[in-house]
């Protein structure tokens, strides 16, 4: 087995990577379409629960004067920090020449597809008016009024669908090579339907020239997204005045926060999806344990974001920044920070003992505390921020009511929904890039 | 003018204004209906003002109300009424909720043989009464007429009722009859009946458990009084054992029993004065410290007494013994007050009233406009009077009524009052009924059996008041509100009587909890319950909406185990409630206070069911010494039930926590010097953008606010503000653009000397502001006059704005808005109603402003310093809002910014903010 | 459906040339163009307010007391005016509720009735031919030099 | 008009090395216009076959620096077509300007690669099916030649002895 690519190359080789992974996209059984079911129910619970919100006002949901942004807010920000790993994974470590990202970067852009797809909602979910959202588009409406180009918001619109389009690209551009693969291994429909996604990809030396540089120029191009789309998430909030929000740390620091979420979330997609469809081979222990790793940096770079934050309220001797942050430890919320300092810090810094990072249970077990941490990280900013500002006369308790907590479960259920239709429908790991992370046939090998 | 050709206009009127904002329908038919002959006076689009006389309490204000297409929208001050002079309270404002309440009597009722009551013809009901009334008429003093205070046509037609039905049982019924106080003056001074209190002429105003800026006797005028004294300097000092409103305005809270801290003075003032021997023998056992009072303060009180022009205040419903009222007398009397600050050259319309009432061998009992049974509920015996109602709403009364005649609300009324003797206030309707109710005067007149409609019964009457001419003095007197007449001065003397008897029960110590009752600010004695706006008005000490509490000590309240919001049991002799309890630092230990008003039964949506009635704990029963209610100062068992008390408090937070939010300063000798004013240069790294031809601009000087709350009713009145309910308000979601934030000091605990600071927030326009560049769609931005817009047909409701708004003034509208019909009758033509999704906030009334350029352009003339009033400003009592142009140095509002008390909430966030607020004086 | 549509065409910024059907069969070719009677006169509100009137029932009778009394309409009008009864006219220009359109300014600053209403004086029954968009409203204002500020318009 | 059909050999190759041998051979021997298909980009035959660099990233930079222009042009027009203060800034506010300006270079930069991509990779190809094996997307490597009909035997048999498993004649 090879540290570097974490790829069993002894048992893998051309033939059988095709066969494996084109037997992952067989006829489901009935385990897929029960779970494919009970997350379609859960996923219309909660486009039901919007409906309600819908139809009877905003006002049916927990949020109020003066935290405006509640669960919503927190939900569309936790999605988009899941997005990031994806990129990270397939681009960033793609331009550092990261061999093993090869075998599970297909799943990690999937989850980057799939969680902008789900965020993009939370806006509209969240809105007073979202049948007039598309006033936020940029063309000249009544009167030649534009969107306001200085407000943060409408950078989010830029960033997220800019986002959502690369990643798009991203996705489709790496998996035209693997459609044709799909597309020579199956008869009839499939076929034809594959044949068509595949937009006759042949793997001519035109075409993989071509190819190789758009892959490159495309990975570079995505990568400065990592970093800038959560940045300018982050300065939703740093744009502001108010206390806990308006901070110069956001950006690394919600970065770092995208990324640790996101390796958990891939983390809790790809093991049980390498057991179910036995690709142990392809994404192995050791690619785990490499992610596990990443997680220990990004945890501390949290740790360090958050006693930074503490430290700076305190040494500024603001006192509403000294206020707001003695409220985050001991007020109404307190048990949310002590949380999530320990899932987002505590939890990970366990992958520092070889043990744990090679034990399955441990790594799921820590993955689901990182993303429960990093979605009450979001839900304190935001809450606590909002709910203990300048005018001690606003301080306000929030607390989410059923539609914010069904749109929740009903997200997750999209998310988890559109990846079993992904993972039943297109190759969940790159053919030709784990092909090309394999030596490559020589004399001796055929003849041996 | 012409009456009837207004009166006619509405008949034919048919354009409806008022739809959601979401109308995309610019080419759907719609029906336009001209009149048939267009009134004179009026042109569509332009407000017409009506002067008429504010009834909602006994104060009687001179109002007008502003009509739209024949409909009235809003109700304001009249500036030219002796009373008032231009504000009025928030029970004035809401007047027009009363007008369109939903749950207004639209038929009369009259009780059937089942014993319920049933809709009957106006014909049928007048029947039923006049055969009632024909009946009882054979015995003699078999009937009753009750009103409230009634002053003027209504007393004299009531007379001529009466005297129709052989009877003589008039009976003025109020349940706040400030009968100590009454009691008082015919006691000490031989005059049965309230003192005119000139409070704008002194400058040590006392005030003992009294509420002169709340409900008491004439809270507008008290409030321009008290404001005009303050600007000249005079000092307030508190005593009573409650915080009221009034108290926190003070500038000392002398905490104890009001009349036992009264008589302590007097000791103190009396020492050695030949003039007041027998005074001083009376006060000899009311040692200061057995007041409680400090020696130190009792010397510099008396020195100030000494000083200063003096009035001291007495009574109400928080201090309604007769001891305390006798003690103030004659505080008032050895500080030289009698016949100076405290004159009775006038009596007053409260003068003939009574806070109990004596139904007793009547056979009919007609009950104009008042609400007995509310606070006094009919014996349950059988054999009372039949009682015929005439009322414009379902009330406690009308249920137990057996003939109910829905009448006009004094809106759509004729009428006079003479709230003061000699101030003859008009009332003319501004609008035709909005249902099929009839004059009161009118049905009276029916039922007396005269001819003639009541307008003319007026008219006759008023024309003793006539020199001349009297179509151009009445045209005059309709045009200007009413007609006053000057009061000779009138000197009184003190009777000499010995008092020492009365003032015996100050010396009594008892044990256990003291109950005190106080007059809602909301609600008053219970008249205000039925209009929404009150009910959603915080109270300002404590916060609350759309209820009653106990108000209890801390201390008291660690005893028993009870916190803000709990549910506890009060348990007097009278009778028992439960309700939430509010642990306030402002009672002393051992009293526990309930306001009055709420816990109706029958008198609406928005009234039933609210609270509790608080009126269940007091005998309803004259009290030996002063005659009337004892309100105040009986025996009271609380006991904690359980936490369920269901309290809705909409402040967050009771401390400033170092914010310097709502600020005050000492002043006065012995005052630390004011601290170096730190002018902190206006930076930003980008060029100035240029303010032309105007800069609108706010000052609010806290030193005068009273928070009283009639901006905030105003407000919501002028631009179409919703209500949202207790349960929505709980989440936080009320509305309104104006907030009166309480906050309890001083400093960074509630400490000695407790103290409550309050401030106005509302939009800042800040000229810095931080909703707007936030704003996705432009929803928020600038105006070339300093304005910080809020278009809310553009509004994506992202509520990002709000968010970012560091003084939290935007509300957003989680809900379509929604007004019962005829509520929604009420809505400014001029202001959009807001549909659900979007944000709205405070415009600094910009249809105000638009509308007084516009008047300008028209008479082609610039616009002067106060052409321009926003409603809140408008509205005030007390002239503590300040709106105006700082472009122009030589306008009212540049010149308070130059103030050295002005300041700017959270300044150093440099939003700039256009509105200033100048800092209250605490003065020692 | 009919809403849908109607949403459609206004998005489309089609002038949805809605006749309505009128109680009276009122001509403003009549009046305005060949009697050549002043648009004020009738709407005089607009030189003054912010809405132009529609003319009383009075006014009416006012000249056809003596013009045109044969007529069967006028006659109608007469039923009306006898009967104290307003005429429930069909409206035929409307904007939404948050835009506070204001007549005087415009007339006092010499904008043609026309300019907004179209050519009136020639419709035999009254139409709206023109959409009254806010890109009208705005490119009207730009032209002459008059503010856009969004309070200008909406409160 | 529809191409006349041309004629070509494919060689199947089960290692790389042999299909080098036999590229290089078709190249030292202008057997004609060759390509070779495989599973994974070949380092090594893009070396042999020559030709310049793909020109791909002319269209990224192209299409970033047209992304830059139409960010800067509809921020800064916009506000100068509606100026609206917010916030006491100026109205062309050149940093935040600058977010959206940099989103857009991005967004354009990856359209046009993907564009160029497409372009010069000649895709969507609809002709694919003539000519192709689909042995080539899985584990052989293919080296076609495009030749005149009278060559064809010729190349099978060179393509043969350069160690091809297989050819086969495909008309494209």
């Amino acid at each position: 087995m090879s540290r570097e690519t974490g790829v069993d190359r002894y048992t893998l080789n051309y033939s059988n990577i095709d066969v494996d992974l084109v037997r992952t996209m067989q006829p489901a059984g009935k385990l897929y379409y029960t779970v494919l079911v009970i997350l379609a129910a859960i996923a219309g619970w909660g486009g039901y629960a919007w409906s309600v919100q819908l139809r009877l006002g905003l006002g049916v949901a927990g949020i109020t004067w003066p935290v405006g942004w509640g669960f919503y807010i927190t939900t569309f920000v936790f999605w988009v920090g899941i997005a990031h790993s994806g990129t990270l994974i397939s681009a960033v470590l793609f331009l550092f020449r990261v061999r093993w990202r090869s075998p599970i970067y297909r799943s990690a852009e999937a989850v980057t597809v799939f969680a902008v797809m789900t965020a993009g909602l939370f806006p509209l979910i969240h809105m007073g008016r979202p049948w007039v959202a598309y006033w936020l588009m940029p063309y000249p409406q009544m009167g030649g009024l534009f969107p306001n180009f200085r407000s943060p918001l409408v950078w989010d619109v830029f960033a997220i669908s800019t986002y959502l389009t690369v990643s798009v690209l991203f996705f489709v551009t790496g998996m035209a090579p693997d459609l044709a693969i799909v597309r020579d291994r199956t008869v009839g429909w499939r076929n034809k339907v594959y044949g068509l996604l595949a937009q006759g990809w042949q793997g001519t030396d035109r075409q993989w020239k071509h190819y190789t540089a758009a892959y490159v120029f495309l990975a570079a191009l995505a990568t400065p997204l990592v970093i800038s789309v959560h940045s300018i998430v982050s300065w939703d909030f740093a744009m502001s005045i108010i206390p806990g929000w308006h901070t110069a740390i956001f950006p690394p620091y919600f970065v770092a926060g995208a990324i640790h979420s996101g390796l958990a979330m891939v983390l809790l997609i790809v093991i049980p999806m390498r057991r179910i469809f036995n690709l142990q081979p392809y994404i192995t222990g050791e690619h785990l344990a490499n992610m596990s790793k990443m997680l220990i940096f990004t945890g501390l770079i949290l740790g360090y974001a958050y006693g930074i934050e503490f430290f700076i309220a305190w040494y500024s001797n603001n006192v509403y920044e000294r206020s707001l942050f003695f409220y985050r430890a001991f007020g109404d919320y307190a048990w949310a920070l002590w949380l999530l300092v320990a899932c987002n810090v505590l939890g990970p810094s366990l992958f520092v003992f070889r043990r744990v990072r090679h034990s399955i249970p441990a790594i799921v077990a820590i993955s689901v505390f990182v993303n429960v941490g990093m979605f009450f990280e979001r839900f304190v900013i935001i809450v606590t921020s909002l709910g203990h500002s300048f005018d001690p006369f606003t301080w306000k308790v929030y607390v989410p009511r059923w539609p914010e907590v069904s749109i929740l479960a009903g997200s997750f259920a999209w998310f988890f929904l559109l990846f079993l239709i992904f993972a039943k429908l297109f190759p969940v790991v790159s053919m030709w890039e784990v092909k090309e992370q394999l030596p490559l046939p020589r004399k001796e090998d055929t003849h041996a | 003018m012409s009456e009837t050709n207004r009166r006619d206009f509405v008949k034919i009127l048919g354009i409806g204004s008022a739809a959601g904002l979401a109308g995309c329908t610019r080419t759907a038919p719609d029906t336009l209906t001209p009149y048939v002959v267009p009134p004179e006076e009026m042109v569509r689009g332009h407000a017409l003002w009506y002067r008429a006389t504010c009834r909602e309490c006994p104060a009687g204000c001179g109002i007008e109300a502003r009509v739209r297409e024949g409909r009235v929208h809003k109700v304001e001050g009249n500036p030219e009424h002796p009373v008032n002079g231009g504000g009025l309270c928030s029970r004035g404002q809401a007047a027009v909720q009363g007008l369109y309440n939903p749950d207004r009597l639209r038929t009369p009722l009259v009780r059937g043989a089942g014993g319920a009551l049933q809709p009957a013809s106006w014909q049928e009901a007048l029947d039923a009464a006049s055969a009632l009334l024909a009946k009882a008429r054979g015995r003699k003093d078999a009937i009753g007429f009750m009103t409230g205070a009634s002053a003027g046509a209504l007393d004299d037609l009531a007379a001529d009722c009466l005297k129709a039905w052989n009877s003589a049982r008039r009976i003025r019924y109020e349940p706040v009859a400030y009968d100590s106080v009454r009691a008082a003056n015919a006691l000490c001074f031989d005059r049965p009946g309230l003192p005119v209190l000139r409070f704008a002429e002194a400058r040590a105003i006392y005030v003992f458990g009294a509420d002169p800026l709340e409900t008491y006797v004439s809270p507008a005028g008290y409030t321009r009084g008290i404001t005009e004294a303050r600007r000249a300097g005079a000092r307030m000092v508190f005593f009573g054992s409650r915080l009221s409103l009034t108290g926190a305005r003070a500038d000392e809270w002398v905490a104890g029993e009001p009349g036992r801290l009264a008589m302590a003075l007097v000791r103190e003032l009396t020492a050695g004065d030949a003039r007041f021997a027998a005074i001083r023998k009376w006060a000899e056992p009311f040692t200061p410290e057995r007041a409680g009072l400090k020696p130190e303060v009792a010397q510099k009180l008396v020195r100030e007494i000494r000083a200063n022009a003096f009035l001291a205040v007495a009574g109400g419903v928080a201090a309604s013994d007769l001891a305390d009222a006798i003690a103030v007398n004659l505080l008032n009397h050895v500080a030289g007050a009698i016949n100076k600050t405290v004159r009775f050259d006038r009596a007053s319309s409260l003068d003939t009233v009574s806070s109990v009432f004596d139904a007793s061998g009547l056979d009919a009992l007609l009950v104009v406009d008042a609400n007995p049974f509310y606070t006094a509920p009919p014996k349950a015996a059988a054999g009372g009077p039949k009682i015929v109602a005439l009322s414009s709403y379902p009330t406690e009364t009308t249920a137990a009524a057996d003939i109910v005649l829905p009448i006009h609300t004094p809106l759509e009324s004729w009428g006079d009052y003479e709230p003061w003797a000699g101030i003859h206030s008009l009332q003319q309707p501004a609008m035709l009924p909005v249902f099929e109710t009839r004059d009161a005067g009118d049905v009276l007149l029916k039922l007396s059996g005269a001819s003639g409609e009541y307008r003319d019964y007026i008219r006759a009457r008023w024309k003793k008041f006539a020199s001349a001419d009297f179509e151009s003095f009445w045209k005059d007197a309709l045009k200007r509100g009413g007609h006053w007449e000057d009061a000779p001065a009138r000197e009184v003397r003190l009777t000499g009587a010995d008092l020492s008897a009365q003032l015996k029960p100050l010396l009594e110590n008892a044990s256990g909890y003291m109950l005190q009752t106080y007059a809602s600010l909301a609600h008053f004695d219970g008249r205000g319950a039925n209009r929404p706006w009150l009910q959603e008005m915080p109270d300002p000490l404590t916060q609350v909406v759309w209820d009653s509490w106990a108000e209890v000590n801390p201390d008291d309240a660690r005893k028993l185990g009870v916190k803000t919001g709990d549910r506890v049991r009060l348990r007097t002799p009278q009778g028992q409630l439960q309700l939430a309890a509010y642990v306030y630092p402002g009672i002393l230990p051992g009293t526990v206070a309930v306001p009055l008003g709420q816990g109706h039964t029958n008198f609406g949506r928005y009234a039933n069911g609210v609270g509790v009635n608080a009126a269940a704990l007091v005998a309803q029963a004259p009290d030996p010494a002063a005659g009337g209610v004892r309100w105040s100062g009986g025996r009271v068992e609380i006991e904690r039930v359980d936490a369920n008390g269901g309290l809705v408090v909409i402040s967050g937070h009771d401390l400033q926590e170092s914010r310097g939010i709502a600020r005050s300063r000492l002043t006065g000798a012995g005052a630390p010097a004011a601290a170096e004013k730190r002018e902190e240069p206006e930076l930003s790294i980008y060029p100035e953008h240029e303010h032309k031809p105007y800069r609108w601009a706010m000052a609010i000087d806290l030193d005068a606010c009273t928070g009283c709350g009639a901006c905030i009713a105003a407000c919501y009145a002028e631009n179409n503000v919703p209500v949202v309910g207790k349960e929505e308000a709980a989440r936080g979601r009320e509305m309104s653009w104006i907030r009166l934030e309480r906050f309890f000091g001083p400093g960074e605990t509630v400490s000695a000397p407790f103290q409550v600071d309050l401030t106005l927030m509302l939009c800042q326009q800040c000229d810095g502001a931080p909703c707007e560049p936030v704003c996705p769609v432009f929803a928020a931005y600038h105006t070339q006059e300093g304005l910080n817009g809020q278009i809310y047909n553009r509004c994506v409701g992202t509520r990002y704005c709000s968010n970012n708004c560091p003084y939290k003034t935007r509300r957003f509208n989680w809900f379509q808005a929604e007004w019962a019909a005829p509520l929604d009758w009420q809505l400014n033509p001029d202001v959009t109603a807001r549909t659900r999704g979007v944000m709205e906030k405070c415009t600094f009334c910009v249809q105000r402003i638009v509308e007084a350029k516009d008047r300008a352009r028209r008479e082609a003339r610039p616009l002067a310093d106060g052409d321009i009033a926003p409603a809140c400003a408008q509205s005030c009592p007390a002239a503590a809002i300040v709106f105006g142009n700082v472009n122009d140095p030589a306008s009212r509002i540049a010149r308070l910014q130059a103030n050295d008390r002005r300041y700017r909430a959270l300044e150093e966030l440099n939003t700039r903010p256009a509105v200033s607020y100048l800092e209250r004086e605490r003065r020692i | 459906m009919r809403s849908i549509l109607l949403a459609l065409l206004a998005v489309a910024g089609v002038a949805a040339a809605i006749e309505p059907g009128q109680p009276i069969n009122f001509s403003h070719k009549i009046h305005a163009g060949d009697n050549k009677i002043q648009c004020l006169f009738c709407h005089s509100g607009a030189r003054r307010s912010t809405v132009s009137g529609i003319p009383s029932v009075q006014l009416c009778m006012g000249c056809h007391r003596m013009a045109a009394v044969n007529k069967p309409e006028i006659a109608r009008v007469r039923a009306y005016f006898e009967k104290k009864q307003p005429i429930p006219w069909t409206r035929v220009v409307k904007e939404p509720d948050y835009v506070f359109f204001n007549h005087s300014p415009h007339i006092s600053r010499g904008v043609r009735c026309q300019e907004c209403h179209g050519p009136v004086e020639t419709m035999t029954q009254t139409r709206l031919d023109h959409t009254l968009s806010m890109n009208v409203c705005v490119a009207c204002h730009r032209q002459r030099g008059v503010s856009v500020d969004c309070y200008t318009c909406h409160r | 008009m529809p191409e006349a059909p041309r004629h070509s050999v494919i060689g199947f190759y089960a290692d790389v090395d042999s299909l080098i041998h036999a590229l290089e051979l078709a190249k030292r021997e202008g057997l004609g216009e060759v390509r070779t298909i495989s599973p994974v980009p070949l380092a090594e035959a893009q070396r042999i076959l020559g030709g310049k660099p793909s020109p791909v990233r002319y269209f990224t930079l192209g299409g970033g620096f047209f992304g830059f222009l139409v960010g800067w042009a509809l921020t800064i027009g916009s506000v100068e077509h509606y100026p609206l203060i917010v916030g006491a800034k100026p109205i062309v506010s050149l940093t935040p300007f600058g977010v959206v300006a940099y989103i857009c270079t991005i967004l354009f930069g990856a359209l046009f690669t993907v564009l160029g991509m497409l372009i010069n990779a000649r895709l969507p190809d609809v002709k694919v099916g003539r000519g192709y094996d689909p042995r080539l997307t899985g584990n052989r490597f293919g080296l076609q030649v495009i030749c005149g009909r009278e060559q064809v035997e010729a190349i099978q048999d060179k393509l043969m002895d350069a160690g091809a498993e297989e050819v086969k004649y495909v008309v494209v």
